[in-house]
C-alpha cells in the first residue's frame, strides 16, 4: 500500500490515535474514539488503560465493540464493575484523565448536542441523547472530540446544549465551577483543531494531507480560524494503516454474525 | 418468598396496567423475552424506566404500552436511533409519549439512591447541560461543609423491575456475572423483582465471594427462559446477535414493517421460542 | 506510576509526619505489618482514620504515634475495649489525643463519597442519636423533592490508604477478595495508596469478571509481606488467631507490658517476621 | 440433662432464639445475639438470614465468630458486599426485618448506651462507640435488645443516647421521623420484657424458670413494671440445650488457635 492510499475517515481515527499516550486512562465512546483508542493501544500505546461506561476497566478488545457493552469488552478487561460504581468512584472520582466524544451538532467552542434538531419539546429529529456525556464532559480531566465535518454538524449555534464545552468561550468552565480542562482537540476528517488559548475557539492548526483551507470552511458552518502556523498532518504510516484494516476486518467478520 | 414460574406467570402477576417499570441491562443481559411476553399480555400506559431504552422499549413504544418513558441514552447502541421511539416522539404515533430525560450518571445515581432507600440522589454533574433547564426533576444541593453546589435527582423507586441473569438456584438466590450494569440497584430499589435466567442449578453461591448474587429474599418471582436476552447477549452462554441489532434498523424503520415483524416474531411467539434464536451463537463453555 | 518495593521504603516514601492516614481493614487484611513499619519508623502527629480501629491503633496510639482518631467503633473485635485507646482518652497518656466518632454507616459513607469525588455523604442516620450533638462534622441537608431531613457527614480523603490484600499481579493490579470492608473507597479516596500482599502472581484479572481489582494505576507502592495481617487473617492463606486478639487483652493493660511486648515484636522485628507468625495457621490451598 | 440443668445465660441465649423466625433477615452483633441466631438457625429456624455488618448476607456459620468479620462467615454465605454496600443497600434500604442489639446501659424505653460512661468529653470509662448501632436502630424493621441484668448495666438515666430506642417513651420515634418500630423485646439473663404498647416503657411479660420478681427488681435500676399476668419461660428443651452447648464447644476450640 502506498503512503496516500487511505480514506479520510482513515486519517481522522489515526491523528485521533496519535494524540493518546500510554499515561492515558481513557473513557470510550462508540465509534471513531474506540477505532482511535484500539489503534492507539496496537501501535504506540499498549499500556494505555481503555473504560468504557459499561462497567470494563483496562479492556483490550480483539475486535472493535459494535455497543459500549459488547461481551469481550468483559473478558479481556481487568475488572469489570457496575454501572453506578464506574459513574461514581471512577468517572466523578476523577479517576479519567480524557473523555472522548462525538457530537450530531458542535459550535466553535467545543459545546455538543446529541439530543434533538429543532426544539426539546417538538424536535425535528429526536437523537439518543446525552448517555454519559453531561459528565464525562465536566469530569474527565480533558476532552477529545472527533467527527466528520459537515455543514449539519459544525454549526454557528447548536439546538440543544448536552454537554458543555467552554460555553461562551473565555473562562466560561471556571465560572460556571468546572474544574477540568475541557475539549483541549477537535480531530476531524480534514484538519487537527485546537482552542485558542485565551477564546477558547477552535483553531487549525493541522491540515491532513491534500486538504485545502476552503474544504475545512465548506464543511464548517461557522467562520473557521487558522492558526498562525497550519502543519500538516502526517502521513498514515504503514503500520497505523494496517492496523486500523486488520481490526476493522476483524470488526466486521465478527459483526456480520448470525442474523440474515 | 420468590416463586418459581412461567414467563406468563411471572408477567401476569407482577405487572400492571400503569405500573412504572424498569427492564434493565446495560447491553448485556436485556430481558428481551420478558419485554415480549409484557407486549403480548398487552399491558398498557406503562412507565418504562431504562438508562438504554433500545430495541425493547422501541418495540413496546411502538405497540403502544408505554405512557411515559425515563432515560437517558435512547438509541439502538452502536447503530443509530430508534425509530419507533423517534415516531413516537415526533408523531405521537402510536400515541404521544412524555419523556423524562437525565444523563447517565444522574440515572445510575437514581438506581443506587433507590437501592439505598434514599429519596434523592446526589452528584456532581449537569454542569452547563441543558437537560437541567427542561427536567423539573433535575434540582440542586449545597454541600454543608464546602459550600459546593451539587446535583440532585428523585430516588428512582420502579413497581417492578425486570432483568435477565445467567442462573438461579433451587433456593432462588440470582447470579448475574460479567457487565452487570444496574441490575443489582433496579432490583433492590423496586417493589417487586422478576427474573428470567438461562438455567436454574444446584447452588450460585459458591462461584465466588464477591460475585453478584441476589438472595431469593429480595426477588419475587423466577422464570427459566433459555436464550431471554437474545439478541441481547448472556455471559458464558452466547455471544450477542449484533447483526440482529443491525437489522432492527431497518425492521423498526417503516410501520408496517415494524408491525408484520411484530406479529410473527413476536405476538405470534412463545418463550421457549428464544432457545433457537441463540442456538448458533452459543459459545463453547 | 505504581513501585514495587520494600515495605520500609513505601512507608518511608508515602506516610509523612502529620499525615491523615487510613489502615484500613474490615476485621480481614488487616494491615498489620504495615502499621508495625510505622511504628517502626517513629512516624508523629498522624490523624489515624478507621471504622474499626482495633489492635493497630491501640498499638500506634500507645506508642503516641497519633494525634487525633476518626472512627465509628474503638474495639477489640469480640473481645472487649481497647486499652491503650483508653488510656490515652481518659489519662492523655502516652498524649492526648483528638477523637472524631462517627457510626459506622456515616463512615462507610464517608469513604465511599471520598471514592466517588464527592464533598459529602447524605444518608438517613443519626435519629435521635447523640452523636450528632457531639461531633460537629455531622450536618444535614434536606432532599429538594420530598423535603426529608438527612444526615451529611464531610467525605474522607486520607493523604495515604494503606491495605494488605491477597495479591497484586506483575502488572500491579491488586486483588482483594472474601470479606472485602472499605479498603477499594479508601484506596481511591486517597491521595496515595499503599498495598501490602501474601505475594505478586503473574495475572489477577481473570479470577472472576466482578472480582474486586484494584487496577495498577490507583496504586502508588507494592511491598509483598507474607502474613502481613496477622493476627487478622488473609482470606484463601491463614485463619484469624483469634487467641492473639485474647491475649492482646492482657498485653495492652499495662503500660510496661505493653511496652516491652512493643520492643520485643515490633520494634525489634522485621516485616519478615510475619511469615513464620502465621506458618501454623495456613489454610489448605 | 435435666430440666434444670442450664445457666441463666444459656436460658437468655435460648429465649431470645426461640423469638427468630423463619423468614428474619437479622442484623446480628457479635456475642448472645450471635449465638441466639445460629441458635435459632440450628434448631427451629433453618431458613433465617443471617446479616453481619462485615458484608456477609445470609451466612451459616459452624462456630460462632469472635469478631462479625470471621472467615467462615464469608464462607458459608450466600454473598458478600463491600461494607458502604451492606449500610446503604441492605441497611437503609430497609432489606432487614430485625436487629439485635446488646448495651452497656440501657434505659427503661430500649435507648442505649455504648459509648462511655461518665461525660462524653471527660469519660470515665471510653467504651467502644456505637459502630452499626445509631442505624441499625433506626432502619431495621424491629429491634430486639439482650443483656444480662445489673443495676450498672439498666440504668435510670444513661450517660450517653448512642442509639435511640423510644426516647422519653410515648410516640417519640415517629415525632423524630422514625419509621420502623424500634426496641419491641429485651431478652435478659432473668426475663423478657416487651414495652408498654402506649407508654413503651419495658415490661416483664415472662420470668425465666425460678426467677422472682424480687431478683428482677434487684437487678434493674428503675422500678420495674410487671405485666398484669407475668408467665414463666418454658424450659430450654434438651435440643435447644444441646443444640448451644455444642455450638460453643466447637466455637471456643476454634477460637484457642495458635497463640499461646
Amino acid at each position: 500500500m502506498s503512503g496516500n492510499d487511505f480514506t479520510a475517515d482513515e486519517m481522522m481515527t489515526i491523528a485521533a490515535a496519535r494524540a493518546l499516550s500510554n499515561d492515558d486512562v481513557v473513557f470510550v465512546g462508540i465509534g471513531a474514539p474506540s477505532a482511535a483508542c484500539n489503534v492507539a493501544r496496537l501501535t504506540h500505546a499498549p499500556d494505555i488503560t481503555l473504560i468504557y461506561e459499561s462497567g470494563t476497566i483496562g479492556t483490550k478488545p480483539d475486535v472493535l465493540p459494535l455497543s459500549i457493552g459488547d461481551g469481550e469488552l468483559c473478558e479481556t478487561a481487568v475488572t469489570t464493575v457496575a454501572v453506578p460504581e464506574m459513574f461514581r468512584y471512577w468517572l466523578q472520582g476523577g479517576r479519567i484523565t480524557l473523555g472522548f466524544l462525538g457530537a450530531a451538532q458542535l459550535d466553535r467552542f467545543g459545546n455538543i448536542n446529541t439530543t434533538v434538531i429543532g426544539s426539546y419539546d417538538d424536535p425535528k429529529v429526536r437523537l439518543p441523547g446525552g448517555g454519559g456525556a453531561p459528565e464525562i464532559a465536566s469530569s474527565c480531566g480533558k476532552i477529545f472530540i472527533t467527527m466528520k465535518q459537515s455543514l449539519r454538524g459544525m454549526v454557528e449555534k447548536i439546538d440543544f446544549f448536552t454537554s458543555f464545552g467552554h460555553g461562551e468561550g473565555g473562562d466560561h468552565r471556571k465560572r460556571l465551577g468546572i474544574t477540568t480542562e475541557g475539549p483541549v482537540l477537535l480531530i476531524t476528517d480534514l484538519a487537527i483543531w485546537e482552542p485558542d488559548p485565551e477564546t477558547k475557539e477552535f483553531t487549525v492548526v493541522s491540515l491532513h494531507p491534500g486538504v485545502t483551507r476552503d474544504q475545512v470552511q465548506d464543511t464548517c458552518a461557522w467562520p473557521a480560524k487558522f492558526a498562525d502556523s497550519v502543519k500538516e498532518t502526517p502521513l498514515p504510516t504503514e503500520e497505523e494503516i494496517r492496523t486500523l484494516r486488520d481490526l476493522k476486518a476483524r470488526t466486521d467478520a465478527a459483526h456480520k454474525g448470525k442474523a440474515a | 418468598m420468590v416463586k418459581f414460574v412461567s414467563l406468563a406467570e411471572a408477567i401476569a402477576d407482577n405487572l400492571h396496567d400503569g405500573d412504572s417499570v424498569a427492564f434493565e441491562g446495560f447491553t448485556h443481559l436485556i430481558p428481551h423475552a420478558a419485554a415480549h411476553e409484557a407486549i403480548r399480555q398487552g399491558i398498557k400506559d406503562l412507565t418504562l424506566i431504562r438508562m438504554t431504552p433500545d430495541i425493547i422499549y422501541d418495540q413496546m413504544i411502538g405497540m403502544g404500552l408505554a405512557k411515559k418513558v425515563v432515560f437517558s441514552y435512547a438509541g439502538n447502541p452502536g447503530v443509530g436511533l430508534l425509530r419507533r421511539l423517534r415516531d413516537a416522539v415526533e408523531n405521537q404515533h402510536p400515541r404521544a409519549i412524555e419523556i423524562e430525560e437525565h444523563s447517565h450518571a444522574a440515572m445510575a445515581n437514581a438506581y443506587e439512591a433507590g437501592a439505598s432507600g434514599l429519596p434523592c440522589a446526589i452528584f456532581r454533574g449537569y454542569k452547563g447541560a441543558e437537560l437541567a433547564k427542561v427536567n423539573p426533576n433535575i434540582k440542586s444541593v449545597t454541600c454543608p461543609f464546602t459550600g459546593e453546589e451539587l446535583a440532585a435527582v428523585p430516588a428512582i423507586r420502579p413497581d417492578v423491575s425486570i432483568i435477565h441473569a445467567q442462573k438461579a438456584d433451587r433456593r432462588g438466590n440470582v447470579l448475574v456475572e460479567g457487565i452487570v450494569g444496574v441490575q443489582k440497584e433496579a432490583v433492590l430499589a423496586a417493589k417487586r423483582a422478576v427474573v428470567t435466567v438461562e438455567e436454574i442449578v444446584e447452588d450460585v453461591t459458591k462461584v465466588h465471594p464477591n460475585a453478584c448474587v441476589l438472595p431469593h429474599w429480595t426477588i419475587t418471582a423466577i422464570a427459566e427462559v433459555k436464550g431471554g436476552a437474545h439478541p441481547s447477549y448472556a455471559h458464558g452462554y452466547y455471544d450477542r446477535d449484533n447483526a440482529a441489532y443491525l437489522e432492527w434498523d431497518k425492521i423498526s424503520a417503516e410501520r408496517d414493517l415494524f408491525e408484520s415483524w411484530m406479529k410473527a416474531n413476536v405476538i405470534d411467539a412463545l418463550p421457549g421460542d428464544f432457545a433457537a434464536r441463540v442456538a448458533d451463537l452459543e459459545v463453547n463453555k
